[in-house]
């Protein structure tokens, strides 16, 4: 399941590295312009919105509505990865240029939008999208219009496009790694399963529960609350009487505060692990609507935190206050919107065009060595080997990392024997 | 009167109410009433304000439900059915404030209260032919409003509303016609015509009204009924309900 | 399904399903309370009121910044009873205003307050994301209002239910007392029962119309400084609320303060038990299915006076 | 034929259906390219609605706030037939399952849903798009109006029915897709419905289908029928006190309303490509009453216009000032109702029609022939209305 990766000394791991430094250092940006390869007609062949100077990108996310506050986030990542792109001489040697859509948290406008970029705009590549719902709106209109999609959250699987490249984690990489940790370092036994009323949640608990009854273990309670629901202390009261080991829970949205604060107040102490609290769901972007002090102690298992020790994340964590403020927190969907335009670039660059057939075809074994996650390469089922982390959340909001996986991770988005 | 109209068969009755109650969180507006109404009379309930006489018209109609009692219209038993089967049977009822649609014209009041395609695909193939026309006109004619038909019935005159909610009535040609305040509002000279129209439209039908002016009840009343907290006081001619000292009390003790 | 547990179980689970029926009960009242008086009293459908309630969530977030960065540590764990009366003032004038600009010309058409205050709620949606940014904040208590004092072995009351029931309670006598003692309460149900009367002697209808809107709006505010401690506060955060809250009054009768508790307590009551034995989804589904079954069959709510039309 | 639609419409109604036809059967799509003249199409299924809600708002006085129930229902109808010819055997083949639909075999069924069954067949599933929803409505109907609830009360209990069916659908996920809808639907037996050319056709098929609708509603307005639900909106104790059944009447145009959201929504799904419980939802219920109440709400034509003229304010105002949007729609919806309460209708017909009639009866001339008089000035509304030709419109 886990591949073992012999990339980091590839040459061309080395190249980026040396990229990545050529970032930091601005000065070295004529470095750079000498070494794209030479420009040819061939560039565009399709009609896309591309001119000597510039390429015209796509940004789709909601910036109203309910999944506003999830998503801004991913739009200012992928502005920054942008402006950075261009301050390094953009890519092919054309400045990028975006146009930026409101999806407005309805799915519909979704698909509306994600056709205007391709057909009116021709946008050489779109990096948007958040829920699935909204995924699942454009997919068609992606795979009929042949774009290409940079989906950057963290998802339920079940799906591979050649139109979309995913940036986040398949179910899968998040929930197993995680599940043998707990089990491993905290002698957890009986799981208790919660989550909004969705697909996410429901598959990846799916998943969860398969792996726990493979490793023998029980799962003593599992409950679904609709989206949006604000009070938890009759799950809270289930979970005190079924005593779990570790209560999994992948709670999104509004519903996330609620059940945190409501949690605390009922007297369970995350910081005494007993129950443990686990989830998938909480970055530091929840973290900041829920309060620190009354998630402190819960465990996170996703592929990046921004507490992450290295030093592509402190140059991406610099970069991205400098631009949007002190105060400003990423979440691991940040992070993997911000890989999407630096991944396309790469297979931009690697294929030496912009047409999508071939960006497509350039795109399996894309590696990213500036990862602020630190390594990400691009399977041929489109989506990220990467690292899964797990991290303890501390009252200042942010997570300290307490274990890494050893390896990357292979993608697996129709994991057999999970279904 | 009353012990001996009780053996009477209920059939010579157009409208036979016994032992009528209704009340309100345990406040019987109608208490235990008896009333019979013959074949073209002109009946007329009186009584002080709270007496019961605009519920009694509302149990009739069907507006309110009765707690205990029956109402035989033709020997039908009202009380269990809709307001508008009620009207179907032949029971008409106007308002005391003139209860009109005033967006449309009189011709169009009129025509609605027309009783033909009463049902949802009777109004919806609802044609206005020259039956409907005619009929329209001719009741027009009879409430004073022959020449306004085109005319919105916001821009008529207080009285002219109560004649043409008296017009919507009589269209249906009903048996039993409930007038309740017929002439309040209205001018002496409105209220003459009115007194006329009453007794040119009972002559093949009975009508029950409400009504406060004593001088018009005396014009227009075959019988009086007078009622006091929800119970008949007194009944029978102007005259002698006009004598009676139970009358003469309630009247005078408020 | 009660074959699970023994009966010392079944006993705690009804004393904590209890318990936290209680507390959805005292969110429920308190949600409610504002619009019962808007809506019972006034008529008007305010679709905006969980946007009210929102403002008064970020009236207390506000304020514990101002707390935490210019005043003393020490009286920090005070700060959320100014936070509460900053909330109702500010709620409140917004609702002045609003009731001045608006409401005041609709009061003829209430379903067309269900159209204006919608757009309403549009606009401080997007007002609050262009002030306050589009993501949730996070509203930091006193520790004293976090943690839970523990009954027995397996029931826990958690401080901050307990803070939200007595909140209700005082707030619920505060507005019975009003409406059946103050100048104002007396004048507001003057003006309900009989508008030209109560002009003509002498009410400045006016200025009740107002005051009272504004009050309601003020609670509105108190629910919301109220609820940081149990839910989320982002510019959307309001709309969570406002299926929930209509039900309550409506399925209480809308002109009944006494019947809007009484809703609550029913509803909440039953959504609490039925979460315990089924999922969360189907429990909510079965809990609205029920309010919409009573309301066909009796209109006019829980409690109303049956009188002559 | 002719002589009876002359009967039922008056010279001038008919004047002004005919501009909107030529709107939308000519102008729009010589003038526009196909994404946006399927973006028209996806707007003009909410006119559906809000013909809908011009019969039972504006004219019964009946406030609905769950039409999206309605057509959702529809759309779901047609999104579950149209599902079902995608998922075959062969395109389904990764499945654990092959043959019934992802989400299903995502969520462990093994078997297609006895209620799935029949939606194999399509003339079932054209019944049921009609059938569904207005049994639906007839079920809400006649238990509210038959109790007499109206008012405040019924939209509130209206909107309640829409939050249970959003939960519904979207805790059912096996069965209904959840929160991710109906999608990725391909063709209808065997039509690709993605391709420009079917876009057109589509785009025709749903504008004759909102003439009929149109026509339809027209004919009920214009009938004994429009008259008494103005008459029951205003008194309706008179109503029922001359001998009419005021509920049935009330059933009646709700389960009307429901049955032209249905029509809207299913062909929302063929247009647009998929179905999501986000429309079921109170948000776009009362979005569509926005559109209504914008157009007029005693106008059905106003409606259409309505519907139009929102959402491409929406489409404009969130491409180019996405911030802004909320802020426009919140101060549109406000104006209407407080400065336009008869919507753009109202004001074409107490502004601009006496002025350009007053233009036409300037000097000079003797009285017009009455067809003049009323189709020249009448040619100027649907280009006023029309937002893509605003140079035609000052001209």
């Amino acid at each position: 399941m886990i591949l073992k990766s012999r990339h980091y000394d590839s040459p061309k791991g080395a190249r980026r590295s040396f990229l990545r430094k050529m970032l930091a250092i601005p000065a070295a940006l004529a470095l750079a312009h000498a070494s794209l390869p030479a420009l040819a007609d061939d560039a565009n062949t399709t009609g896309l919105a591309v001119t000597k100077d510039t390429v015209k990108v796509g940004i789709l996310h909601s910036v109203t509505g309910t999944m506003a506050i999830s998503e801004t986030g991913s739009v200012q990542a992928e502005k920054l990865a942008i402006e950075q792109i261009n301050a390094m001489g953009g890519v092919l040697g054309r400045k990028i240029e975006y146009i930026q859509e409101d999806g407005a948290s309805d799915w519909p406008t979704f698909a509306e939008k994600a056709k205007k970029l391709l057909v009116n705009d021709k946008t050489a590549a779109v990096f948007g999208c958040w829920t699935s719902a909204s995924r699942k709106a454009v997919l068609p209109v992606f795979e009929q219009y042949n774009g290409m999609l940079y989906y950057p959250t963290f998802y339920e699987g079940l799906e591979q496009s050649p139109n979309v490249i995913y940036t986040g984690q398949e179910a899968t990489q998040q929930i197993i790694e995680g599940i043998d940790w707990v089990v491993k370092n905290k002698g957890a036994k009986k799981f208790f399963l919660l989550g909004s009323d969705y697909i996410w949640p429901r598959t990846s608990n799916k998943i969860a529960r398969k792996h726990i009854e493979k490793l023998g273990l029980s799962v003593v309670g599992e409950e679904y609350y609709p989206l949006g629901h604000t009070q938890f202390n009759s799950v809270i009261n289930k979970i005190k009487l079924k005593k779990p080991d570790v209560v999994y829970a992948i709670v999104v949205g509004g519903s996330n505060v609620a059940f945190y604060k409501q949690l605390k107040a009922a007297g369970i102490d995350m910081t005494k692990e007993h129950p443990l609290v686990f989830t998938i769901s909480v970055t530091e972007d929840e973290i900041l609507g829920i309060g620190g002090e009354n998630i402190e102690g819960a465990y996170a298992a996703m592929k990046y935190f921004q507490s992450l020790p290295n030093d592509n994340n402190k140059a991406f964590v610099d970069a991205f206050k400098a631009k949007y403020g002190n105060d400003i927190v990423i979440g691991d969907v940040t992070q993997a919107a911000y890989l999407g335009p630096w991944l396309w670039k790469a297979a931009v660059e690697k294929a030496g065009s912009f047409d999508i057939d071939k960006v497509r075809a350039a795109s399996p074994g894309i590696e990213l060595t500036t990862a602020p996650e630190g390594y990400v390469r691009i399977h041929e089922n489109h989506h990220l080997w990467s690292k899964t982390r797990i991290g303890r959340a501390k009252a200042d909001g942010q997570y300290e990392v307490v274990y890494e996986s050893k390896d990357l991770i292979e993608p697996n988005p129709f994991p057999a024997g999970y279904q | 009167m009353l012990e001996a109209n009780k053996h009477i068969d209920q059939q010579d009755f157009v409208l036979s109410i016994e032992g009528l109650t209704v009340s309100f969180d345990g406040f019987k507006a109608v208490n235990d009433l008896s009333l019979y109404v013959e074949e073209q009379e002109i009946r007329v309930i009186i009584g002080p304000n709270g007496a019961g006489k605009t519920t009694v018209l509302d149990l009739i109609c069907g507006r309110t439900k009765s707690t205990e009692g029956s109402i035989k219209f033709k020997g039908k038993e009202l009380t269990r059915l809709n307001e508008h089967q009620i009207v179907h049977a032949g029971v008409g009822r106007k308002f005391q404030n003139p209860s009109i649609y005033e967006d449309l014209t009189v011709f169009e009041n009129l025509e609605l209260s027309y009783p033909r395609g009463r049902n949802v695909w009777g109004a919806l193939t609802f044609k206005r032919d020259q039956a409907v026309i005619s009929k329209v006109e001719e009741i027009a004619e009879m409430i004073f409003l022959g020449d306004k038909l085109d005319m919105n019935t916001d821009l008529l005159s207080h009285g002219q509303k109560q004649w043409l909610e008296i017009g919507m009535l009589l269209i249906q040609d009903p048996e039993l016609l409930m007038l309740d305040e017929p002439v309040a509002g209205m001018s002496v000279a409105e209220r003459q015509q009115t007194a006329a129209l009453l007794q040119r439209i009972t002559k093949d039908r009975s009508v029950l009204v409400i009504e406060h002016d004593m001088q018009f009840v005396a014009d227009i009343a075959d019988r009086v009924t007078v009622l006091h907290q929800g119970k008949v006081l007194s009944e029978g001619s102007m005259e002698r309900v006009q004598n009676d000292p139970k009358v003469i009390e309630v009247y005078l003790g408020h | 399904m009660f074959a699970d547990y023994t009966s010392s179980e079944l006993l705690s689970i009804f004393a904590m399903q209890g318990f936290a029926g209680l507390i959805l009960f005292s969110v429920f009242v308190l949600m409610a309370l504002g619009l019962a008086i808007i809506f019972g009293q006034m008529g008007v459908i305010n679709m905006a009121h969980g946007e009210f309630m929102i403002l008064g969530a970020y009236m207390t977030y506000l304020t514990s910044h101002v707390f935490e960065n210019y005043l003393p540590a020490s009286i920090y764990g005070m700060y959320f009873f100014i936070a509460m009366v900053i909330a109702f003032f500010a709620a409140g004038a917004l609702g002045a205003l609003v009731e001045w600009a608006m409401i005041r010309h609709l009061y003829k058409r209430p379903l067309d307050t269900l159209l204006a205050t919608w757009g309403l709620s549009l606009i401080l949606q997007q007002l609050y994301r262009t002030i306050f940014g589009t993501r949730e904040v996070g509203v930091t208590l006193p520790d004293w209002l976090m943690g839970s004092y523990a009954l027995s072995d397996s029931i826990e009351v958690p401080i901050n239910g307990l803070f939200v029931m007595a909140l209700t309670v005082v707030v619920t006598v505060g507005v019975w007392l009003m409406m059946q003692k103050s100048r104002l309460g007396k004048q507001t149900r003057a003006v309900v029962q009989n508008r030209p009367m109560a002009a003509a002697v002498g009410i400045n209808t006016a200025k009740v119309d107002r005051l009272t809107f504004a009050l309601g709006c003020g609670i509105a505010g108190i629910a919301g400084s109220a609820f940081t401690m149990i839910g989320s506060t982002g510019p959307t955060s309001g709309q969570l609320y406002i299926v929930d809250t209509f039900l309550v009054v409506v399925f209480g009768g809308a002109s009944s303060l006494l019947g809007t508790v009484a809703s609550a307590f029913t509803i909440s009551q039953a959504q609490s038990t039925m979460e315990f034995f089924l999922s969360g989804s189907m429990a909510k589904v079965l809990t609205l299915l029920v309010v919409v079954g009573i309301l066909m069959l009796r209109p006019q709510g829980l409690f109303s006076l049956k009188m002559r039309k | 034929m002719n002589s009876m639609i002359s009967n039922l419409f008056s010279r001038y109604q008919l004047t002004h259906m005919l501009i909107l036809a030529l709107l939308l059967v000519v102008v729009l799509p010589l003038s526009m390219d196909i994404f946006r003249l399927n973006l028209v199409g996806k707007y003009l299924t909410y006119s559906f609605v809000a013909i809908g809600l011009v019969l039972c708002w504006g004219y019964g006085g009946i406030l609905s706030l769950g039409q999206g129930v309605f057509f959702g229902l529809g759309g779901y109808c047609m999104a579950m037939f149209l599902k079902l010819e995608a998922s075959t055997p062969e395109a389904t083949a990764i499945q654990s399952t092959p043959g019934i639909p992802d989400f299903m075999d995502w969520n462990q069924l093994t078997e297609l849903p006895w209620f799935w069954q029949p939606f194999h067949s399509f003339g079932f599933t054209l019944l049921a798009i009609i059938a569904v929803p207005a049994i639906f409505a007839l079920i809400v109907a006649v238990a509210m109006f038959k109790r007499r609830v109206g008012g405040v009360y019924f939209a509130i209990i209206t909107q309640a029915v829409a939050a249970i069916l959003t939960i519904l659908i979207i805790g059912q996920q096996g069965f209904t897709g959840g929160v991710n809808g109906i999608t990725d639907l391909r063709t209808l037996h065997g039509w690709d419905i993605r391709t420009d050319s079917a876009k057109y056709v589509l785009y025709f098929v749903c504008v004759a289908l909102l003439f009929g609708c149109l026509f339809a509603a027209k004919y009920v307005i214009n009938s004994k029928l429009g008259r008494l639900l103005v008459a029951m909106r205003e008194r309706e104790d008179r109503v029922r006190f001359s001998g009419y059944d005021v509920s049935a009447f009330k059933i009646f145009i709700f389960c009307l309303a429901a049955v032209f959201s249905a029509i809207g929504g299913a062909m929302f799904t063929l247009q647009v490509g998929f179905m999501s419980p986000s429309f079921v939802g109170i948000v776009p219920s009362i979005e569509m009453v926005i559109f209504c109440a914008v157009g007029g709400r005693l106008s059905v034509l106003g409606a259409v216009y309505g519907a139009l003229l929102v959402n491409f304010a929406k489409t404009t105002f969130s491409e180019s000032f996405p911030e802004l949007w909320l802020f426009a729609m919140g101060a549109l919806f406000i104006g209407v109702v407080m400065a336009f309460p008869n919507g753009l209708a109202g004001v074409w017909s107490s502004q601009v029609e006496p002025r350009i009639k007053a233009l036409f009866n300037k000097p000079g001339r003797t009285t017009p022939a009455a067809t003049n008089s009323t189709s020249a000035p009448a040619a100027t509304p649907a280009e006023s209305f029309n937002p893509e030709e605003p140079s035609h419109a000052r001209g």
